[in-house]
């Protein structure tokens, strides 16, 4: 904290869209692929299905990791407008913000560094598997804050899921980084 | 009561802020009364073909349906 | 990075690390943020021949844990605040009947249902002082995930060779947070197991205490028939009425967990020896509280972490020395400020501070920082 | 009657309620107000206790007396409720897990003394607010969270067992079967004596996910398909009944009701 | 078979037994000694689980691995003791208060469950230990310590009801009946699965004295003349069957056993 | 002599004092040494228009017990040791509920099923720790059958006037001796019943607190509609999840208790004034050690009694200064130093000492007499 | 086993260290063989009249009494 | 204790022969009918009958009594000869030992004061009611110890006790009296 060996990532949307399981990749590749030190929580509530979904991942090279939980995210993983809503106040200027474009709306004129693309739809209409919005996520969030390998990700996703699935998640992956990419 | 003559619906209400989108209305209506918005909530296409069942009110956990009579009441 | 890292939850880690050390049964009743152990237990046991049985009740659970264990088989038990409540009875049992066996209680708010899905540490004198009657108890409560899976294994042995329940304490957070976990080949860890007998079946006294005032009591099902009770007994676990069995017995089960205190008092430090101020922690608010001691030593602040990783027994001398020449305690808990009565017996109470956090939130290091600001004003 | 006529028993700033889509407890919720407006009880004299669970929330919602307990101990505290004030009409609502898992003895018990409570247990097969546990009602070799290779524990009957218990009244239905569902609940209400009204409801957050039945509207074609009436499954086989929902009516029996019975000594005995 | 053959299972350091005169809890605990001496069960693979009540003292008295436990969760600790190493013979001992009161729901779980223990009640329908309160097997208008003007409880007819749980084997007899009892004994200690067997037994300390019915000899007499067995019960009205003891198998079945069945997913699952 | 004089139990004065006190409720199950208070009021209630029921456990009797106030009646249950611990869950519910009632528990001794029959005082701790997470407790201890009759009645009126359960502590010896109890008329003492909201049925939050921070609840069916949960609640009521609604409940509920310690502390002092030693006792205990003051004043020792009534909550300060300028402190107990613990927090700890008998049987005053010599060696 | 052809009782021995009088191997018995002495407890009265039934030990709680064959075991 | 007001009565005989019950007539007498401190109690144990059973009964005069056990008996009714044997080392030189005395045997030369009467044989043979050992003995301890009123056993004695047993019962008591006068 006091050395900002700390990244602070914030993954907030609705029950559903598989964001606790994007923070846990994350958390896997950088951890276990990659070696460094990771916390990973979410927030458990009592509306099981549609409500609000939380989770976060902490990340540093070095120092061991003590508060487990994000004060200020360095980035903000939106999956809903609410996302955005409620934290917009919490937020540091360089906050980097990766949202669903099609379901959060950002005001003009903020300080926060901005990467909207429509995962979902990109997920449901390009590749066919509505519900991997997250992934494409995920791909997007390795081009644009470059804390992970693709690679990392793409192990730590590819374990996670069965055999003949691993092609198209690879695809949502990198399709995710490439448009990314692009607004970088 | 749901056995007494069925009187003519007038309109169907939906709650949209309560309707969590089951789709247990849409898929239970025997006529094919209703179906999804694009926010994925219930509305209705088709009320002259409702039969005035009331299978979409009795059935919406969401209390979030109610099947007005023309009628009386 | 090696193949045995993986990416845990403190509830996963409790799991692995059982079965490491040589747990092969589990009885359950679910309740959050307790829940994945009992999931990861069904899931892992059958693998190695163990059982799992989710019962009725905690209190049911309770009995089947300790059941178990009377047929010889290191068992495990988790809960949360209602269900630790529920299995209180039992648990004395298992104190008295001299069964060993783990009982996990991953704290979340209280009292009663409370804030279920949220951290607290509202339990620590209930793991004390829970059942009736003066009885020993043992509690560890662990501070990050690779250090629950160490403690685990100490936990079970400690149970083991005392054979006496072990409660094992956790948190919301801590129980659902994921971090690595390097995890050791079997021959890297220590494992305990009980002693058994080693007398003929025709001398064997089951309550007999050997020398480290511990029983050697054989699984059921060996030769050595012999009875168990909760009632007050003798050495051949007879009940018993007469005024100086009861009092041997009652003696001898707080002595046999008091001797070993040096053994089993775990305790861990930072930046302590010059420190002239003492943040006094545990368990989830221990890893907070040493982050503001970063931020307290960067402003120049002589401050140092006293984080005991045992719980009960309360090692009051170690305390009292680590204590001495110190000039302020701020015992940094999230409740009432349960463990600072303890601190405040050994060290003078208007020195000891309580920093408390009753929203079911976690407290931040810089509130903790703040706070000592305030009270060293 | 309409939903108009049942609104105004919800407490609307609790509204939307936390139950996920398709969940099948808000029909259950809705059916019981159309039983208490079709009784037109007093909602002043309306008592509703529940235990801990997703189902436990209902007392929440609901503009009575009520009261959100412990797990499995709401009969309990319904039984000192209604024991103390008599004149008041006690509902009890509980989970598979809340009412025959840790809370089966007060099950029993409650229909042994054929105290007056009506209790509606809201059978989801499973721990729905715990994650998707499973419960005394999941059967064999279904899965849950921690059933991962399938169930070995074999479920309760649990309507004909409350009815061996004592119960004067005992029903089983499904949320499909809304009417009769609302009928159940309005005789288990009238009843004199203890009324148990078993509703198998959807869980499909994990019941229905974990064994593959789909969604809220599938798990509510499910019982609609599977849905056998008492009288007919009496001259089943035990094979032809293996996945069947045997509904209706198990046990309407008039007999005496504990706290008259009590009374009747307070009478003999008071002398103050 | 003789005394002789059964003393050699007493601990005969614990006698005389602490029951009161005439107590049949002795005479439960002789039958039980016959029927292990019969099936010539290995003493250092039986088992004894008992609860809290004058009947669970019977533990101490018997020179197997045995366990006195917390009062109503016999069943609980056997289930883990049995589970943990199932080469074990397991059976336990309750009372009726212990077995219907506060433990009824480990009972009706542990049939549920066909766990294969077997489970003896001694029916003696008080707490006898305690001091004469009332049980739940205290029949309707009799007198106790808590009854005072008579029971208002209707008592449970258990041996149904755990039929009704689950059971694979229920059946019921009175200390009279001697040879019945060590025989059920017998096919419930054989059963592969959950055995219940309900002892009507006298406790003329309290139940005796409280309700005029005299000394042991009396109660032994009284099991003789008001027994009527299962099956000419099944033809006599309810007002026939008033103050009667239905004594006999209530249920006698094979079915996939709990522990069996968990085995077959370690054989499917272990790969260590 | 007067006929209002009778000769009783300590288990029967409870049922008097209670019945007297307004009580029309009692749901218990039987257990040594408290069943004669469940008999009791099994043969009483009737004949004042009560209800008594005996439940299926002691789980259930907390829960009916509570039930029965939440419509309204004055209600109470009674138990012992193993009874207790299993009552702690519900327990929890009626402090969060806010649900006045009185729970006794007899103590026999622990742990486990240990001695039934046999006094002892091994659960001061778990009065006040039992149930799982922060909360308040009040817990009185009499120390004859006549403070029996006269503290039932003040227990019961802390309880309503709180609105929380109040434990009230005995043991085997004092539930069972018989003493003579003078009987008062019913206008001779205070009856404190629990108030009635004075609002509007619109405007009621059921959860506001008063200005003593104790809310106003109707009983139900009273046409005060209202929410009641175990779940962190707001003023309606309603579960809430808001960190300061959590934290002020929190607080509140410990707060109301705290902030009338001076009215609820209630404490008897024997030759105490010109005491320079002090020995400080409770229940049976207190009166033993009275004896003992008579022995060792009669040896001219200046020795005097501190009994405590209210064992919970301590009242620190007021302790704190009556010990203040005394030179020593014994404490004794029929337990291994429980409430010691709490004295060493405001006294030197040096001279603090324990007097504690762990054999089931009563201590007798020359047993403390001796101690104290010794201690004073 | 009690089916069998009855032996003929050569002694039955009472433990009267164990014996609490309670009477229910005298009031049990179909013969009258056994009586209360004159400490309460039960004795042999009338060994003749024994028809081996086994009632008495078998129904005594105690297990105090011992019925003993004369011929094998 | 310092001061001797303090009389301590320890009843010591076999469950079912209904001491506890006399010490608690005893007990009431002296405490209701005739204003003096007293405290009873009884020792319970999980045998039911016919195991040992005890009760103490202490009485002042004008003192608070405040350690409520019997440690050294100034009176001992004793009903089974265990009475004797256990208590005969704690008891005092002027100890009363007023027994049954066919159930129990005293060696000779011993210090005690004896009144030793078959109280349960006259119940049985002279009253007709085997049961009232018991309420003889009471009547021989008020002749013995004069520490209570034959009058006030007798009010404590029937208001416990049917209004068709009034009658025996006071023969009971009287003829216990009068048989203990005599030895005194
Ligand atoms: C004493 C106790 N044990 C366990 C829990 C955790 N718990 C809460 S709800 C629940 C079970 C929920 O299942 P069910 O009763 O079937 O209700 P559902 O959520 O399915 O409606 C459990 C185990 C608790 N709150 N208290
Ligand atoms: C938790 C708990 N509650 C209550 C008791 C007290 N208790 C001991 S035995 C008993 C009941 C005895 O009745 P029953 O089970 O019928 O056995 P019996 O003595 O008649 O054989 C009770 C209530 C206890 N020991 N533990
Ligand atoms: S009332 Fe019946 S027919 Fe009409 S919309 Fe509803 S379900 Fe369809
Ligand atoms: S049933 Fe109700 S919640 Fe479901 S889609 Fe229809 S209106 Fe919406
Ligand atoms: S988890 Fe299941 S029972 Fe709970 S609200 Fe969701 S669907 Fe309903
Ligand atoms: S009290 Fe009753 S059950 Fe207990 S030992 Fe005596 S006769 Fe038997
Ligand atoms: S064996 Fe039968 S006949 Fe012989 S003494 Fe015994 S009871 Fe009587
Ligand atoms: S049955 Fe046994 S205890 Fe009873 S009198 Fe006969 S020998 Fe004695
Ligand atoms: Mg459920
Ligand atoms: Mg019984």
């Amino acid at each position: 904290m006091s050395n900002r060996d700390r990244i602070e990532v914030l993954f907030w949307g609705i029950g559903g869209q598989g964001l606790v399981l994007a923070s846990i990749i994350l958390a896997e590749a950088v951890g276990v692929y990659e070696g460094k030190n990771v916390v990973q929580s979410q927030a458990y509530t009592a509306i099981v299905r549609g409500g609000t979904s939380k989770a976060n991942v902490i990340v540093s090279e070095e120092k061991e990791i003590l508060f487990p939980q994000v004060l200020s995210p360095d980035i903000l993983v939106a999956f809903s407008q609410e996302a955005y809503n409620a934290n917009k106040g919490k937020l540091k200027p360089d906050t980097k913000i990766i949202y669903d474009s099609d379901m959060v709306k950002i005001e003009d004129n903020v300080p926060f560094k901005l990467y909207g693309i429509p995962f979902f739809k990109i997920a449901r209409e390009e590749l066919g598997i509505p519900f991997a919005g997250n992934v494409v996520a995920l791909g997007a969030f390795s081009a644009v804050t470059g804390i992970v390998k693709l690679s990392s990700l793409e192990r730590a996703l590819l374990s996670k899921v069965r055999e003949e699935y691993h092609e198209i998640n690879r695809k949502a992956l990198e399709r995710g980084f490439e448009l990314a990419e692009k607004l970088n | 009561m749901a056995l007494k003559a069925k009187a003519k619906v007038d309109h169907i209400d939906i709650n949209t802020s309560w309707c969590k989108g089951c789709g247990i209305c849409i898929g239970m209506c025997p006529t094919q009364v209703l179906e999804f918005d694009e926010r994925f909530k219930a509305r209705v296409a088709h009320l002259e073909k409702c039969i005035n069942c009331k299978l979409c009110e009795l059935l919406c956990p969401e209390l979030a349906v109610s099947v007005e009579e023309a009628e009386n009441e | 990075m090696s193949k045995n890292v993986r990416l845990m939850q403190g509830n996963e880690a409790l799991v692995e690390a059982a079965i490491m050390a040589g747990v092969r049964f589990f009885a359950g009743y679910p309740i959050t943020p307790s829940s994945e152990i009992a999931e990861g237990f069904s899931k892992k046991l059958p693998r190695v021949g163990g059982k799992f049985i989710q019962m009725e009740d905690e209190i049911a659970s309770m009995a089947a844990t300790i059941g178990a264990s009377i047929a010889g088989v290191k068992s495990v038990t988790a809960t949360s605040g209602p269900g630790f409540s529920l299995k209180q009875e039992n648990l004395g049992f298992g104190i008295m009947a001299e069964v060993p066996c783990l009982v996990v209680n991953v704290q979340r708010m209280g009292p009663s249902t409370g804030r279920p899905t949220k951290p607290s540490q509202g339990d620590i004198m209930q793991t004390r002082w829970g059942t009736h009657g003066d009885h020993p108890i043992v509690v560890l409560y662990p501070t990050t995930v690779p250090e629950v899976f160490k403690y685990t294994i100490e936990a079970i042995n400690i149970s083991e060779r005392l054979r006496t329940p072990v409660i094992f304490l956790m948190d919301e957070t801590l129980g659902h947070m994921r971090e690595k976990v390097l995890l050791p080949e079997p021959d890297e860890i220590k494992v305990v197991n009980r002693k058994f007998p080693k007398v003929g079946k025709e001398d064997y006294l089951p309550y007999k205490p050997a020398d480290d005032d511990v029983p050697v009591i054989a699984p059921f099902g060996k030769g050595y028939r012999y009875h168990i009770t909760g009632l007050h007994h003798n050495y051949k676990g007879y009940p018993t009425t007469q005024p100086e069995e009861v009092e041997e017995l009652t003696k001898r089960l707080l002595r046999k967990v008091e001797r070993v205190l040096d053994d089993i008092f775990i305790l861990n430090t930072y930046m302590y020896d010059d420190a002239e101020y003492v943040l006094y922690a545990y368990g989830i608010t221990a890893r907070i509280a040493k982050e503001a001691v970063n931020i307290l030593r960067e402003e120049g602040l002589k401050i140092g972490l006293l984080n005991p990783i045992t719980i009960w027994p309360f090692h009051e001398d170690k305390i009292e020395g680590l204590l001495g020449g110190k000039k302020k305690v701020f015992v940094v808990e999230l409740n009432s400020g349960q463990m600072k009565g303890e601190i405040e017996r050994i060290y003078p109470r208007k020195d000891v501070i309580g920093i408390n956090k009753l929203n079911a939130e976690l407290i931040n290091p810089y509130e903790i920082a703040d706070h000592v600001r305030e009270g060293l004003r | 009657m309409s939903l108009q006529n049942i609104k105004k028993y919800l407490r609307k700033d609790m509204f939307p309620h936390i139950w996920c889509p398709g969940c099948g407890n808000g029909i259950i919720m809705a059916s019981l107000l159309r039983a208490i407006d079709a009784l037109a009880l007093d909602p002043d004299k309306v008592v509703v206790v529940s235990g801990i669970g997703c189902s436990g929330r209902i007392s929440g919602y609901l503009d009575f007396n009520t009261v959100h307990t412990t797990h499995g101990r709401a009969l309990a505290y319904a039984t000192g409720i209604k024991l103390a004030n008599p004149e008041l009409t006690v509902i009890v609502a509980m989970g598979d897990g809340d009412g025959s898992a840790i809370g089966g003895n007060h099950l029993i018990h409650a229909a042994r003394r054929n105290i007056d409570l009506t209790a509606i247990l809201f059978n989801n097969s499973i721990y729905g607010m715990t994650g998707g546990q499973f419960s005394p009602l999941t059967p064999f070799e279904k899965r849950a969270s921690t059933a991962p290779y399938g169930n070995v524990d074999h479920p309760f009957d649990l309507a004909p067992l409350v009815k061996s218990a004592g119960a004067s009244f005992v029903a089983r239905t499904t949320t499909f079967h809304v009417f009769n569902l609302q009928k159940y609940l309005e005789r288990g209400i009238k009843k004199k004596g203890f009324s148990f009204i078993e509703v198998i409801t959807g869980c499909p957050t994990f019941y229905g996910r974990y064994n593959k039945i789909g969604e809220g509207l599938d798990m509510i074609k499910y019982q609609k398909e599977h849905s056998i009436t008492y009288d007919r499954a009496k001259n089943l086989s035990e094979e032809e009944l293996a996945d069947k929902i045997v509904v209706g009516v198990f046990q309407d029996i008039e007999k005496p009701e504990y706290i008259s019975e009590y009374e009747k000594i307070i009478e003999r005995e008071h002398h103050e």
